[in-house]
């Protein structure tokens, strides 16, 4: 549609004109990324509330392992003018602090706990952005950073169910095939509610 | 006096049954307005019985004791009830007021042993019981002080002779104002929505029951059978006229209980204190305009 | 002061779902609330980026229990836009019945549920007598009742059976005539009034400060902010469709919006029957190994609009046989957690179920 | 024989000797008080039953005393409960500030007391009264504020100046301070002037409504042992004024009827059915355990009137049998809770909770207490409303019978909710260590507990003697058996339903018992939605218990309370203007206001 | 004819009267089972058709209670994360005996879908003893009463024993829970 091109394109001229844009992915009709410096993420998001895009739909982080980076996302939406911008921002792996966004979105206050809680990402400003949110007694390090490995997680604290290997149907002895016939018919007499046929 | 007491005992006993009975049953029937199966009709019983066969918990001596205090006072009660207009244990001693009163005996063992639990959700439940009882009571006794001051006598049975003398002239049809008001107050009695605000698992988690299980439980579901029994005997004795059989006295129980059980299966529950407010607003002009037409006007249909 | 703390939930009649808010009452009026979430935490994001990207179709219904389809679609869109995939035009009609079919068994879900917090079970039997036939059609469609995996990158699994239309036809010419039932013996019946009308308010100017969407908020602010509307995927640009909204929003308000919402759902599946073109309804996502497929570079956030509101996977992918990062937006991200947080304190105790049930707080998709 | 003066000039002696004895040792001077009253009461029930108290006057100058029944019945309540109080002076005084006085005033208000109801002397009457108010108020700020007393004197003195000018009409009219012959030679106007200040008299003694400011604060301030004092016995006063007016001045003022009731009377009953009503409402919402059954004293005081304004037989029966209901199960209730208030040193409810655990006896007297309180059977209370709602019912009082009912199911209400919140609930961590009352303190629980339950069984004898004073007011009395009460609609057997409670419970208990035994478990195990709490203050609900029901009525429960705070305003206003006027530094200032004001009274005289 | 026999009056044990007892408690038991409703995981969506008019469960004599102390049956419904876990066990300890524990769904019997998720336990019974099954991801409402039907008739046949066993080998369960959650009982609140 004509208009919803419009509205990318007054987007990019917005955003271009407030902050040093380092990167714009045009993503479909709806739909723009600009990644910026971490510093000017308020900035931008102050404008693009203050223009309209006043619904946050979503905050999470990206971990990068190689580049030692994380990287934040928000992306904010206009109801009006319907175009979904990813804002995202790199910041240092190693001590990753960002700013809360919770003056500008109040809305942001459990995304960047979960944040927290999931990747290690501190956010000063929010004010029990520490407390935990998903996790209880969470003893090892945030499980979506990349070198976390549930698999060894869960091997090494559930044990798992043994299975006997001479399992089989065939064994005279086993009945389930026997028992399986029963309830099936007992799952039908259930099914035409409870007459006797 | 050993032959009263147990008749009396008797009494209680079949009210038991026959209120868990017409329970069951109309388990079945709301099932069928709510277009499936329904339990089998003795389901009920089958659940008293296996609470009773549980080993339970108890927080306390209060805890019991309350259960045994309510359990005892509704059985107590239940002994006072005639049955029909020459069946009761206890000739000239079963007073409206007795009925009353010592039916609250029950009701506080359970709100003491409720409490007793220590869970706050208990002790709302009995709040709202409390209330409940508050809102209800007083139309309730209007009606019934207008039925008292025509009849002369506040013996149940001397009231069911009355309109029995006259020609089977019911209180439902001489007092239609007081009976309606009278049927509204016995469904908060029992405890049927609009007004089943205290037990209400999905806002208080079954208040006052929240603590118990096993024999605790068991006890005082037929302690809350027993009571519907009473309550729903006092209406039928006061409204219907009475029985002179037992069958008649038995077609009326369950059509009066059927009805408001039907009543209760699609409507939803109020708030606490919209049951206070609706109870003092309509039930209460009504029953005191029935009042004042029967008593000071004279005007009885 | 003096408080106490209850709880609704997890182990709680009136409780929708494993998620638990922590009430602290004074008297019956609740002063502070949270809800304590993770309950129901699987892991979701971590378990995606370890599966094949078709892996993950088996995954992704689980995210949000009542509602599946849309983790399906959202997902799949996602994909697509990273594939830069067009699918075949059949496969668009398919995906947006089996949308609306799965809304309004939401919607039934959500409706009937308030029969718990009030007490009016026959509402809820009725409601999920109903449903219970949509998942009965969904399993004659899909195989399963509950996790379909109908919807896959590329289209949907297969066609649609013989047949089939003319018994969604039949069910929802049914539904609709009796949608004034349900009205009478939910919100336009007149204890159920009493109890739902003016509660739980969601007040015109907070809604953006919660970022709550979907009913929540077109039942405040009383304009036709719907997904579907306002930037529309699958084929909802040619189909014909109202967005009920209001301006006052209590418990009453947007239960009617449900029902209106099912109303128009029919519609749409009504057009949908009627507009549906024939031919594949599949093509295949990617080249290289029959499964071990790759997708391009690139982040993506595809939204749509659920029955509780705006819910969209956040994907990104590093050109790899897997994702690298899924994000889910629980559509009840911001009324079930800061909504209760601030919403909630200064109602009653009595109403809390009513907002888990009215705001559509669905425990698994905040959890994941 | 017992004199009444010899035993007013005991009681008088009595207390000089408890006060030098408390001076020395506190412990020993409540003993001997005890021994004092016990002494009264033994004299008083040894021979006042039979009217064989001796009333010569052979001292005291100007005082002379006669026997009622009427007077009889109320001092033996009155004594009665003076004796159980007494029980527990030696474990509070000591915390008192002025507790060398504290029994001299206690023994002279009962010897106060002894005289004004033994007099037959309206002058008397005023002198005896006065000298009740003038020690009880030094008695109240002993505990916790000064203001109360202020408030109780300000209300009794209002009542006793409107008796006193009843008086001067009724002397006036009949030329004779006698009370019996005054009264009766009343009629007309003069009636309705002296029924009206009576009535004054006798509401502000009551506290009903509108007088009735003064009683919670009162109550809920004074020491906790002589709380029950108040409450069960100091109140009735106001009953025994009540009952000369209405009923010894009733049928003079019988202008026109309402309900076949002089006019005064009905809206005595109509003041006392918003007695009840007003009470119940405020006493649900209360916090503070002492004030909630003081406003549970309020509601029951206009039981009393409604019953006294109801001019047969039975409403009497009815109103006297409660005055007896009343003061045991008020005074069990208070010394109940000033045992828990002895132990915690609280009786605010929103900081109790479990006592139960702690004080298991003190907790049987509190619930028998209010079992009576609420007028469920087997205690007495039931009889008492019991007679009065036939009457009501007779009658066919219709808005009196909505109060009467009102007042009959809020009492569950408001007499659970201490039970709930101070006894059960949650036992909490600060009261770990408190421990039963000791036994002293548990004589009188026992005696009231037992007392409770037998005028609840066996009210025979108790009516019987009851039917004695209305014989003496010149009414039939009621039909009376040793088991059965005859009402005029019914028959009641109170026997035979604590019979038949006894049998359910047995049956109960056997099911009970025949069980499988419980496992017990602790307070903090249970049902929290699975969730972990460790904080028993969290699970305890006792603020606002009845919050739904309370905001209904919220904004409608202040305006009286608003207006009295307004008038004391409006008084301090021109006491203010008083002092300013007067007490101004410039002495000739005031010398010239006094002589100024002297002159003016003197105008219309001398010059 | 009346047998002039003396025959000698088998003196009944107490254990055999007890017995005897506790077979006429298994009748009304098994007749009238009622759940605990705690969804703890996604089978749950199943149970609201089957409890309700579709399939009605009710005519099995089954409901659903709410509160533990009042259910005899506990229904694992779906996966257990380790914080729902905590509190399951914490509900199971409070409900009365004889108590009853069916897991629905694959994740209680082996992890499921979730066999290696971080959050995830893998197998119900190292913590709680189980006495039904019900397999399927997610199960069928009548594979659901079907697993009803068979808790039915293992307490006709006395095998339902779960919460003896649960008492008799406390100390290996408590064991196993602590593994996995570091302290069952935890002495201050989570999240405060």
């Amino acid at each position: 549609m004509m208009n919803s091109m419009n509205n990318i394109k007054e987007v990019e001229d917005l955003v271009n004109k407030t902050v040093k844009v380092l990167k714009t992915e045009n993503i479909d009709k709806n739909q723009i990324a600009f990644e910026i410096e971490k510093l000017e993420v308020h900035r931008l998001l102050t404008v693009l509330k203050n223009t309209g895009w006043i619904q946050l739909s979503y905050l999470s982080a990206i971990d990068w392992p190689d580049e030692n980076k994380f990287e934040v996302v928000y992306i904010v939406f206009n109801w009006e003018k319907p175009v979904y911008i990813q804002v995202r921002t790199k910041i240092d792996r190693g001590n990753p602090v960002m700013e809360s966004i919770l003056p500008i979105f109040p809305g942001a206050k459990y995304y960047e706990r979960e944040a927290h809680e999931f990747f290690g990402i501190a956010f000063p400003g929010n004010p029990d952005y520490e407390k935990q949110l998903i996790l209880e007694n969470w003893d090892d390090i945030p499980p979506l950073r990349k070198d976390f490995d549930p698999s060894a997680y869960s091997a090494r604290k559930f044990p798992s169910r043994e299975y006997p290997q001479d399992f089989s149907v065939k064994d005279p002895n086993n009945k389930t095939l026997e028992k399986t016939e029963e309830r099936k018919k007992r799952a039908k007499a259930l099914r035409v509610g409870g007459k006797k046929q | 006096m050993i032959l009263n007491i147990l008749i009396g005992i008797g009494i209680a006993f079949f009210g038991f049954v026959l209120q868990t009975s017409i329970a069951g049953i109309n388990r079945k029937i709301v099932g069928r307005l709510q277009k499936r199966h329904g339990p089998r009709w003795y389901q009920e019983f089958i659940d008293i019985f296996k609470l009773l066969s549980k080993r339970s918990i108890t927080h306390g001596w209060i805890f019991d004791f309350g259960v045994i205090m309510a359990l005892g006072g509704i059985i107590a009660t239940a002994m006072f009830m005639p049955l029909t207009n020459n069946f009761l244990a206890f000739e000239n001693f079963d007073n409206f007021f007795i009925f009353v009163y010592l039916i609250a005996v029950g009701m506080l063992g359970m709100a003491m042993s409720a409490s007793g639990s220590g869970n706050p959700w208990a002790s709302i439940g009995v709040m709202r019981a409390l209330t409940t009882m508050l809102a209800y009571e007083v139309p309730f006794l209007i009606v019934v002080l207008t039925i008292i001051n025509l009849t002369g006598n506040s013996s149940l049975t001397e009231i069911m002779l009355y309109q029995q003398a006259s020609g089977n002239n019911w209180f439902l049809i001489a007092l239609p104002i007081g009976g309606l008001v009278g049927f509204i107050a016995l469904m908060g009695m029992l405890g049927k929505k609009p007004f089943e605000t205290y037990v209400a698992p999905a806002e208080i988690a079954s208040g006052p029951m929240v603590e118990y299980g096993g024999k605790q439980l068991g006890m005082l579901f037929i302690m809350n059978e027993i009571s519907a029994f009473i309550e729903v005997s006092l209406f039928v004795h006061l409204f219907l006229g009475g029985a002179t059989n037992i069958f008649e006295f038995l077609i009326k129980y369950f059509v009066v209980y059927t009805l408001a059980n039907l009543i209760s299966s699609v409507n939803g529950r109020f708030k606490i204190d919209q049951v206070v407010k609706f109870f003092y607003k309509w039930p209460l002009i009504m029953a005191v305009t029935q009042a004042v037409i029967a008593i000071y006007f004279g005007w009885v249909i | 002061m003096k408080e106490m703390k209850l709880f609704l939930g997890p182990q709680h009649p009136g409780m929708h779902g494993n998620a638990s808010v922590h009430m602290f009452v004074d008297g019956d009026i609740i002063k502070r609330s949270y809800l304590l979430p993770g309950m129901l935490h699987r892991g979701f994001e971590k378990q995606m980026e370890r599966k094949l990207w078709v892996n993950n179709i088996a995954l992704i219904p689980r995210v949000c229990v009542p509602e599946p389809d849309i983790n399906e679609m959202s997902f799949a869109i996602a994909t697509e836009k990273l594939l830069k995939l067009e699918i075949p035009e059949r496969a668009h009609w398919i995906r947006m019945i089996i949308l609306e079919l799965a809304r309004i068994s939401a919607h039934l879900m959500a409706y009937g549920g308030i029969g718990g917090p009030t007490g009016n079970y026959t509402l809820m039997y009725h409601a999920q007598l109903d449903r219970n036939l949509i998942l009965d059609i969904f399993e004659k469609i899909t195989g399963a009742r509950v996790y379909h995996q109908y919807i896959v990158i590329g289209g949907v699994r297969q066609d649609l059976p013989v047949g089939i239309t003319k018994e969604i036809l039949e069910f929802v010419n049914d539904l609709e005539s009796r949608l004034v039932e349900y009205r009478d013996l939910g919100i336009d019946n007149a204890s159920m009034i009493m109890r739902i009308k003016d509660t739980i308010m969601l007040p015109k100017e907070v809604v953006w400060e919660l970022g709550v969407t979907g009913i929540g908020m077109r039942s405040a602010v009383g304009k036709a902010y719907d997904i579907r509307k306002v930037a529309p995927y699958a084929r909802y640009d040619q189909v014909e469709f109202e967005v009920p909204t209001s301006s006052y929003s209590d418990a009453r308000a947007r239960l009617d919006i449900k029902i209106k919402e099912v109303q128009q759902s029919i519609n749409i599946i009504k057009q949908c029957i009627e507009k549906m073109p024939e031919g594949p309804v599949r093509v295949k996502p990617g080249r290289g190994q029959s499964m071990r497929w790759t997708v391009p570079k690139g982040h993506v956030y595809a939204p749509i609009e659920s029955s509780r509101g705006e819910f969209g996977y956040y994907m990104v992918s590093n050109g790899g046989t897997t994702p690298w990062r899924v994000g889910v937006r629980g559509a009840s991200y911001p009324q079930g957690l800061l909504g209760i947080e601030k919403y909630l304190p200064g109602t009653r105790i009595d109403d809390a179920a009513l907002w888990v049930d009215t705001m559509g707080i669905c425990a698994p998709e905040i959890d994941r | 024989m017992a004199s009444v003066e010899l035993l007013i000039l005991f009681l008088v002696g009595a207390g000089v000797i408890a006060y030098i004895l408390t001076r020395f040792n506190t412990f020993l001077g409540s003993i001997f008080t005890i021994f004092a009253v016990m002494f009264v009461f033994v004299s008083l029930a040894g021979y006042g039953f039979g009217m064989n108290m001796d009333t010569t006057v052979n001292i005291l100058p100007g005082i002379s005393f006669t026997e009622t029944y009427l007077g009889f019945y109320f001092a033996i309540i009155i004594v009665f409960v003076y004796l159980m109080v007494s029980f527990f002076h030696p474990y509070y005084l000591s915390e008192y500030k002025y507790k060398n006085s504290y029994n001299l005033l206690f023994l002279l208000s009962l010897a106060g007391i002894l005289g004004a109801f033994y007099t037959d002397n309206f002058l008397n009457l005023f002198f005896f009264f006065e000298l009740i108010i003038w020690t009880t108020m030094f008695l109240i700020p002993q505990g916790k504020s000064k203001e109360a007393a202020v408030s109780y004197f300000g209300f009794s003195i209002a009542g006793s100046v409107a008796m006193l000018i009843g008086i001067f009409i009724t002397y006036n009219v009949s030329g004779t301070f006698s009370i019996y012959q005054g009264l009766a030679a009343l009629s007309g106007t003069n009636a309705i002037f002296v029924f009206v200040l009576f009535i004054i008299a006798a509401f502000a003694k009551l506290g009903s409504f509108p007088l009735h400011i003064w009683l919670p604060i009162a109550h809920g301030n004074a020491p906790h042992p002589f709380s029950p004092v108040l409450s069960g016995a100091l109140v009735k006063l106001g009953a025994f004024i009540g009952v000369l007016a209405l009923i010894r001045i009733a049928p003079a003022t019988g202008l026109f009827t309402a309900m076949d009731l002089p006019i005064g009377q009905y809206v005595v009953a109509i003041l006392g059915s918003m007695s009840i009503v007003f009470g119940t409402l405020m006493a649900i919402k209360e916090d503070d355990a002492k004030k909630l059954l003081a406003y549970s004293s309020m509601s029951h005081g206009g039981y009393i009137l409604v019953a006294f304004s109801i001019l047969n037989g039975i409403a009497f029966a009815g109103g006297f049998y409660h005055i007896l209901a009343h003061a045991l199960a008020s005074a069990g209730a208070f010394m109940a809770i000033a045992a828990v208030a002895r132990a915690t040193g609280t009786t605010k409810m929103k900081e109790l909770g479990g006592m139960i655990h702690k004080m298991p006896i003190t907790y049987l007297a509190y619930l028998i207490a209010i079992i009576s309180m609420a007028g469920i059977p087997p205690m007495g209370g039931f009889i008492s409303k019991w007679l009065i709602f036939q009457a009501v019912i007779d009658k066919g009082m219709i808005f009196v019978g909505i109060a009467v009912f009102f007042g009959s199911v809020g009492s569950f209400l408001y007499v659970f909710r201490p039970l709930a919140a101070l006894f059960l609930g949650q036992e909490l961590t600060e009261y770990k260590k408190v421990k039963e009352a000791p036994l002293l303190m548990l004589i009188p629980t026992f005696i009231l507990m037992g007392l409770n339950v037998y005028t609840g069984v066996f009210p025979g004898g108790i009516l019987k003697f009851i039917n004695n004073i209305i014989v003496e007011l010149g009414y039939t009395g009621i039909e009376v058996s040793t088991y059965e009460i005859n009402g005029t609609n019914g028959i009641l057997n109170p026997a035979l339903i604590g019979l038949i409670f006894a049998v359910g419970s047995g049956i109960a208990f056997l099911i009970f018992i025949v069980l499988k035994k419980s496992r017990k478990v602790e307070l903090m195990d249970t049902y929290t939605a699975a969730n972990f709490v460790h904080d028993e203050h969290l699970l305890h609900y006792a603020v606002d218990f009845y919050a739904p029901l309370e905001r209904l009525y919220e904004k409608q429960s202040n305006w009286m309370t608003k207006f009295y705070t307004a008038l004391a305003e409006k008084v301090r206003e021109l006491g203010k203007l008083g002092k300013y006027l007067f007490m101004s530094k410039n002495i000739s200032t005031t010398v010239f206001w006094i002589v100024a004001i002297i002159i003016f009274l003197l105008w219309g005289e001398v010059l | 004819m009346l047998s002039t026999k003396y025959t000698e009056k088998t003196k009944l044990t107490k254990d055999e009267i007890d017995r005897k007892w506790w077979e006429v408690g298994d009748y009304f038991r098994r007749n009238s089972l009622w759940l605990l409703m705690y969804c703890t995981g996604c089978c749950a969506v199943e149970l609201p058709p089957s409890m309700t008019s579709a399939y009605d469960m009710e005519r099995l004599g089954m409901g659903p209670m709410a509160t533990p102390r009042q259910a005899d049956i506990l229904l694992v419904s779906g996966y257990l994360s380790l914080k729902t876990l905590r509190r399951l066990i914490y509900t199971y300890e409070q409900m009365s005996e004889p108590k009853y524990v069916i897991g629905l769904g694959s994740c209680p019997i082996n992890g499921g879908i979730y066999h290696d998720s971080h959050a995830v336990i893998n197998q119900l019974d190292q913590y709680i003893p189980v006495d039904v099954y019900v397999a399927g991801c997610m199960p069928n409402p009548e594979s659901i009463l079907n697993g009803f039907v068979d808790l039915m008739e293992s307490i006709k046949n006395k095998t339902a024993n779960s919460w003896k066993k649960y008492r008799d080998n406390n100390e290996w369960y408590k064991q196993n829970q602590k593994d996995a959650l570091g302290e069952v009982i935890i002495h201050d609140e989570f999240h405060e």
